[in-house]
């Protein structure tokens, strides 16, 4: 019962989250609805017993990439965005194809989805069992992220990097 | 089996020395080079003498396999070599004349551009020659076959900026193709029919077979395919085009390629596989008769040509003609006797003519000669020789090789025997008259006038001049060579003993005795008792002699007759020409073969190709094909490129839009 | 216990906490003007009361009558949640930090800590990394160049010094194997070589994980020598600029509340918790580790003030430099080492 | 207790929010976001199917996915800065060179 209201408290957080995100036109508020969008999928997730993805989940996502984009939206100063109709394609076949697929996802989750309910804290994704997966059964996959995480550092660095003088270089 | 004789290092090392010089020849200087190219081919020469000394004591035949090449089903061919008397003999020959040869290049490029790739192309020649003679099966065969090809198309369009030059070499390519046509055909056919290209085998599986006395038969197919092969290399009837033509390439290629080494390749050819002419009647007979017209036909152009080298061209292909009577009489050995007497003679009579063109810088037209005697001694000596030995005066080499072929065609139809012996008085004659020309009388030419003439060859130092030790060197050798390389075949008859038909015996005996009778079949009035490779002294040893005094008053006629004709009087030469009015302007114009051929084939064949292939298939069908399908696809992409916005947020409405549709699919699919 | 025990437990736990946590926070500032003044040579705060030990009353009392006035051209929804955002994260973390052993109150175990999760470590972490919101937010909203400066300094720092914290962290956790602070502090328990405490900081070789810690720990509170983003010299006063009474007292209490936070941590993590001589009738016995914490704390906070009465200010290049260059690099050797030697150890 | 499925179509939400974000939103660090929305609800549904199958693997994609998020912020907003530096703009509509 509990369960099943924080759900709903919660997920209605995270579309209001993400709605906001939609009809915001400053990025700063939409990133903070993210933020808030972000927040509360991390309490999905303890409700799913992900208790280690739900805290990575704060960490990573909300305290971390969200930070880099408010990060960056200040120091662009990145004011409203004007609506400029630059697409015609968005509207016309974007948007529709768009509610089209969603609406028909839905229908199949309702219609032939299972009816499984997960208790709270199904499955206890304890750091412990998730890091015994990550270092041995998923650990080719993890080295070659981290492979890409430093090349996507590189990236990163280069391309921020003013162009003419060496000082961003040299910051990173 | 006999210890490693490394029969692949004899191929290989002027491979190397090929690579060697043509990858980094550019840099080195003439020295290095012309060190590289000789040592490479020496070490070549010096592998087979070890083998040749070592031969007595040799298991022979033997083979040594370095790597399966094709395997398929039954049929295999293996990179492998094949040593036997026939191939040493070619061997040595091979090895030892191109050594010279290259020794007589150092000298005689000496002021050519392009020095480093004269001996890349010339050892890579000898590569190819030695793959074709240590072959152990048609295939590897055909490649050194095809090889020599390509070696001369490259030497003889050495001076590729020169159109005739460039115009020969294609030619000789391309005829040759017609010869090798054939002898992939023959190569099809023993495939098919007894399922393997390696000598022995074949050997073994034609052996049993009878002669196919009754007209035509698979091996006469066989034989005849074979036959246009080496028609085409050895350059006989009708394919002897392009040797002549090949003689603008430089003198030593002349020598070393089209008349000592490569356009022997089809009488060894033919003799390599005996066994199957031996079996064809039909075939040995065609071959025989080839031969003979070829070597008069040839003779009668050569007596008109005025070109030094044409005439030697001419009696080159004569002489080829000659080695083929031979072969068609089935005296193989015979015909190897005089491929290589005529290896040593012929090569030496190109070089001294190559000195001679040398000396008098760069002038082919023996009119433009004369009087050289006493100017270049060391080439009129050695020339001298060469032309002795080619007349078949004794005791100079020609005069036995050429004495056997006869003696043996006359054992097979007095018809090749006459014909031969005209043939013989033709060379004399013209191999005389070559020589007056060119040493006697007086000077005729322009060369001591102007000190810088720019001849083909641009050697600038003016003025009549013997060529350089070098030079020299090889024409003593070859000169040796051609008086005594005879002796060794000296026949019963004249007190010898044909050691070399005998050394060549176990090659060449027929597997079968039954079948000795293979060259009579090939001539109906075989008499009984002469099929043996050795001409037996009891038998005919009286005939034989007179025979041989025949040929050699032949040859001294021939002489008298040059002697009359270009030192006694030349004007009478021009008298009897307008005498014989149009027959000696077909004969001076080589019989309009090339413009007969040019008519025939060549120009329907372009027209035909400009007009089906060029036009038709080509422009109007894959060009267009491809025209038109890359007009559409302009024309598409030009309509639907506007999709290309530019824009982000378009890019990802369409993205939406497909990835509904195949959601729409696939809730289509599962709820079917 | 059943779930109605269980809320009403919480709330009190949670209230008691709130006002203990805020009362700190006061008195530590009360303390830090203190000590800074004896260090100078001035007395600090004496007027009011004893030792002015009233004297945070009396600053919050004025901070509350002020007037709380709002510049023109700022962003207003966000410059109003900025102080909010800052001061509730600040005090959330405290939710699971663990300030003793279990107690028992009328038959009822109950835990000294508002909630017990065994990724409690993980939950701190989080929610100071979303600290950095308020700080970031403040400095854009208030829509002055100071303030933007400010923020962008902070954000930037607190993200990178974020890194060096965490993994510096991570050593300990090995030692532990667990992410439960309580499970952290028991690993801690009992002594080696007879006498000497079994602290991480002496015992797990995490000595100089301890000092990476702090150092980065000044960072993240901005505090001296790394307090760049309220550099009064430069940006008049950084993010918080443009703010006043309340608000500004916000921030104030975000930024104690957070030293207190830290200060917690590093003695759960490092110096062996709650753990020391226990004597005494039980209720002597259920005070006295909450005691010996609390000391810990209290040491930890001297140190942060003694730091600040004596070191000066880093130039922000350098501050960067040290982050990326030193802190993580020494961080990162020390996790290999100390990784390397539990696996050769088990 | 709640059924799988109403994790599913909260994520699809999520999911289709994203979407239209993307197709809707002009300023290129908002598009940016909506694909972090995408990511998300992704995410969610990993979670919520590894609750179902009891495969813990679901949550081990999950960060995987942070992983290459990450990856993708630090990126993606570096290359919006380059962009800005050059074109003095946020908006993907006036940022349309790359066409015939």
């Amino acid at each position: 019962m509990l369960h099943l209201i924080l759900f709903l408290v919660f997920g209605a957080v995270c579309v209001a989250g993400a709605v906001n995100l939609l009809v915001q036109r400053h990025p700063i508020n939409g990133a903070l609805s993210l933020v808030v969008v972000m927040g509360s999928l991390a309490v999905e997730y303890l409700l799913l017993g992900a208790e280690f993805v739900a805290a990575v989940q704060v960490i990573v996502y909300a305290g971390a990439i969200m930070v880099l984009f408010v990060f960056v939206i200040m120091l662009l100063n990145a004011g409203e965005e004007e609506r400029t109709r630059g697409s015609k394609v968005a509207m016309l076949f974007g948007v529709p194809g768009m509610l089209v697929g969603s609406i028909l996802i839905g229908w199949v989750l309702i219609e032939r989805g299972s009816g499984a309910a997960v208790p709270a804290g199904a499955l206890p994704g304890a750091p412990k069992v998730i890091g015994w997966l990550l270092f041995h059964d998923f650990l080719l996959p993890f080295e070659v992220t981290s492979i890409l995480v430093l090349i996507a550092i590189m990236g990163a660095v280069v391309l921020a990097s003013h162009p003419d003088t060496d000082q961003g270089r040299k910051e990173g | 089996m006999t210890p490693d004789l490394h029969l692949w290092l004899i191929p290989v090392l002027p491979l190397v020395g090929a690579v060697i010089n043509g990858l980094f020849g550019k840099k080195f200087s003439q020295q290095t080079i012309a060190g590289l190219a000789l040592l490479f081919s020496g070490a070549a020469f010096a592998v087979v003498l070890s083998v040749a000394f070592r031969f007595s004591a040799l298991a022979t035949p033997h083979t040594e396999t370095l790597a399966t090449w094709i395997r398929a089903g039954s049929f295999q061919a293996d990179f492998a070599f094949y040593l036997d008397h026939l191939s040493l003999v070619m061997l040595l020959v091979v090895t030892g004349v191109g050594f010279l040869i290259h020794i007589y290049s150092v000298g005689y490029m000496g002021e050519e551009g392009g020095f480093y790739r004269f001996f890349a192309y010339l050892n890579l020649f000898m590569f190819f020659m030695l793959t074709l003679v240590l072959a152990s099966n048609y295939l590897l065969m055909f490649i050194g076959w095809e090889g020599v090809g390509l070696a001369s198309y490259l030497l003889i369009g050495f001076w590729f900026t020169k159109d005739t030059a460039a115009a020969a070499g294609k030619k000789a390519f391309i005829v040759n193709r017609i010869g090798d046509f054939g002898f992939l055909i023959a190569l099809f056919l023993l495939i098919k029919h007894f399922g393997s290209l390696n000598f022995e085998q074949v050997a073994q599986r034609v052996s049993p077979l009878n002669p196919e006395t009754g007209g035509a038969g698979l091996l006469t197919a066989i034989g005849l395919l074979l036959m246009v092969g080496a028609a085409g290399k050895s350059a006989q009837i009708p394919l002897y085009v392009w040797l002549p033509d090949a003689m603008e390439g430089p003198t030593p290629v002349s020598a070393l390629i089209h008349a000592a080494t490569m356009v022997t390749a089809g009488v060894y050819m033919v003799s390599r596989s005996h066994l199957i002419f031996e079996r064809a009647p039909t075939a040995l007979t065609v071959v025989a008769i080839v031969g003979t017209l070829t070597a008069l036909f040839a003779a009668t152009i050569g007596v008109t040509q005025t070109d030094i080298k044409k005439v030697l061209a001419y009696s080159t292909v004569s002489q080829l003609g000659y080695m083929f009577i031979a072969c068609g009489v089935g005296a193989f050995s015979a015909a190897i006797f005089h491929l290589m007497t005529h290896a040593f003679f012929k090569g030496l009579l190109f070089l001294a003519a190559g000195s001679v063109i040398h000396a008098v810088s760069g002038e082919q037209d023996m009119r433009q000669m004369g009087g050289l005697r006493t100017k270049i001694p060391w080439t009129f000596w050695t020339m001298t020789v060469g032309t002795f030995a080619i007349a078949g005066i004794p005791p100079f080499a020609g005069f036995f090789s050429k004495d056997e072929i006869l003696w043996r065609a006359y054992q097979a139809s007095w018809v090749y025997w006459a014909i031969g012996l005209f043939t013989a008085l033709l060379t004399s004659f013209y191999m005389f008259r070559l020589w007056f020309l060119t040493f006697f009388g007086v000077y005729r030419g322009a060369a001591e006038a102007s000190d810088e003439d720019a001849a083909p060859h641009g050697h600038g130092h003016g003025g009549i001049h013997e060529s350089p030790m070098v030079m020299v060197i090889p024409l003593v050798v070859l000169a040796v060579l051609s008086v005594t390389g005879g002796w060794i075949g000296v026949p019963a008859s004249l007190g010898g003993s044909n050691r070399f038909g005998k050394f060549l015996g176990p090659t060449f005996e027929s597997t079968t005795p039954g079948l000795k009778a293979g060259p009579g079949a090939a001539s109906q009035v075989a008499p009984p008792g002469k099929e043996s490779e050795q001409p037996e002294p009891q038998t005919g040893g009286a005939s034989e002699v007179a025979l041989t005094g025949i040929s050699v008053s032949a040859a001294l006629i021939g002489f008298g007759l040059a002697w009359l004709l270009y030192y006694r009087n030349p004007r009478l030469p021009q008298q009897i020409a307008s005498r014989l009015g149009g027959f000696y302007r077909a004969v001076v114009n080589k019989y309009y073969v090339d413009e007969l051929y040019a008519a025939l084939f060549v120009k329907p064949l372009i027209a035909g190709s400009a007009l089906i292939l060029w036009h038709g298939i080509d422009q109007d069908v894959i060009d267009a094909t491809l025209d038109n399908s890359a007009h559409g696809a302009n024309e598409v992409s030009d309509s639907i490129r506007h999709m290309q916005s530019g824009n982000l947020r378009s890019y990802a409405g369409w993205v939406a839009a497909g990835a509904a549709l195949v959601i729409v699919y696939m809730v289509w699919v599962g709820t079917r | 216990m059943n779930i109605s025990t269980f809320i009403i437990v919480s709330v009190i736990k949670t209230a008691l906490a709130l006002f203990v946590l805020l009362t700190a926070v006061a008195y530590t500032v009360w303390l830090e003007r203190k000590v800074v003044g004896h260090m100078q040579n001035r007395w600090g705060p004496t007027r009011v009361g004893p030792f002015g030990l009233l004297q945070p009353m009396a600053d919050g009392v004025k901070f509350l009558f002020k007037e709380d006035l709002t510049p023109p051209h700022v962003y207003k929804p966000l410059y109003i949640a900025a102080p909010m955002i800052a001061v509730v994260f600040a005090l959330t973390s405290i939710a699971v930090v663990p300030v003793g052993n279990w107690i028992t109150i009328g038959g009822l175990p109950i835990p000294l800590e508002i909630t017990d999760l065994n990724i409690g470590l993980l939950i701190i972490l989080g929610v100071t990394s979303l600290g950095v919101y308020g700080v970031a937010l403040a400095g854009w909203s208030s829509n002055s160049k100071y303030s933007l400066l400010g923020g962008l300094r902070a954000s930037a720092q607190m993200i990178s010094y974020e890194i060096s914290l965490g993994l510096s962290l991570v050593g300990v956790l090995i030692l532990a194997g667990s992410l439960s602070l309580r499970d952290i502090v028991d690993a801690q328990g009992g002594t080696f070589w007879g006498f000497i405490p079994r602290w991480n900081i002496f015992y797990g070789g995490q000595f100089i994980a301890f000092f990476i810690y702090l150092m980065s720990a000044y960072a993240e509170t901005n505090r001296i020598p790394f307090d760049l983003p309220e550099a009064e010299t430069e940006l008049v006063a950084g993010y918080h600029t443009e703010y006043s009474a309340m608000k500004f007292a916000m921030f104030f209490m975000a930024e104690y509340a957070n030293m207190i936070t830290v200060a917690a941590v590093a003695s759960l993590l490092f110096l062996g918790g709650w753990h020391g001589p226990v004597f005494g009738p039980p209720i002597l016995q259920a005070i006295l580790p909450v005691f010996w914490f609390v000391l810990r704390i209290f040491g930890f906070l001297f140190v942060y003030i003694w730091v600040r009465g004596t070191l000066p200010r880093f130039r922000y290049d350098q501050l960067m430099a040290f982050g990326w260059k030193f802190l993580l690099p020494l961080a990162i050797a020390n996790l290999v080492i100390t990784a390397l030697v539990v696996a050769i150890r088990s | 207790m709640v059924p799988i499925s109403y994790y599913l179509i909260l994520s699809g939400i999520l999911f289709a929010c994203g979407v239209t974000g993307f197709l809707i939103k002009r300023n290129i660090i908002s598009i940016f976001m909506s694909i972090e929305l995408m990511l998300n609800g992704v995410n969610l549904s990993f979670v919520a199917f590894a609750a179902q199958w009891h495969a813990l693997s679901g949550q081990v994609f999950v960060f995987f996915v942070m992983v290459v998020a990450a990856a993708e912020a630090a990126v993606g907003l570096a290359i919006i800065i380059s962009v800005y530096r050059t074109r003095e703009t946020l908006n993907v509509d006036q940022v349309d060179l790359l066409k015939l």
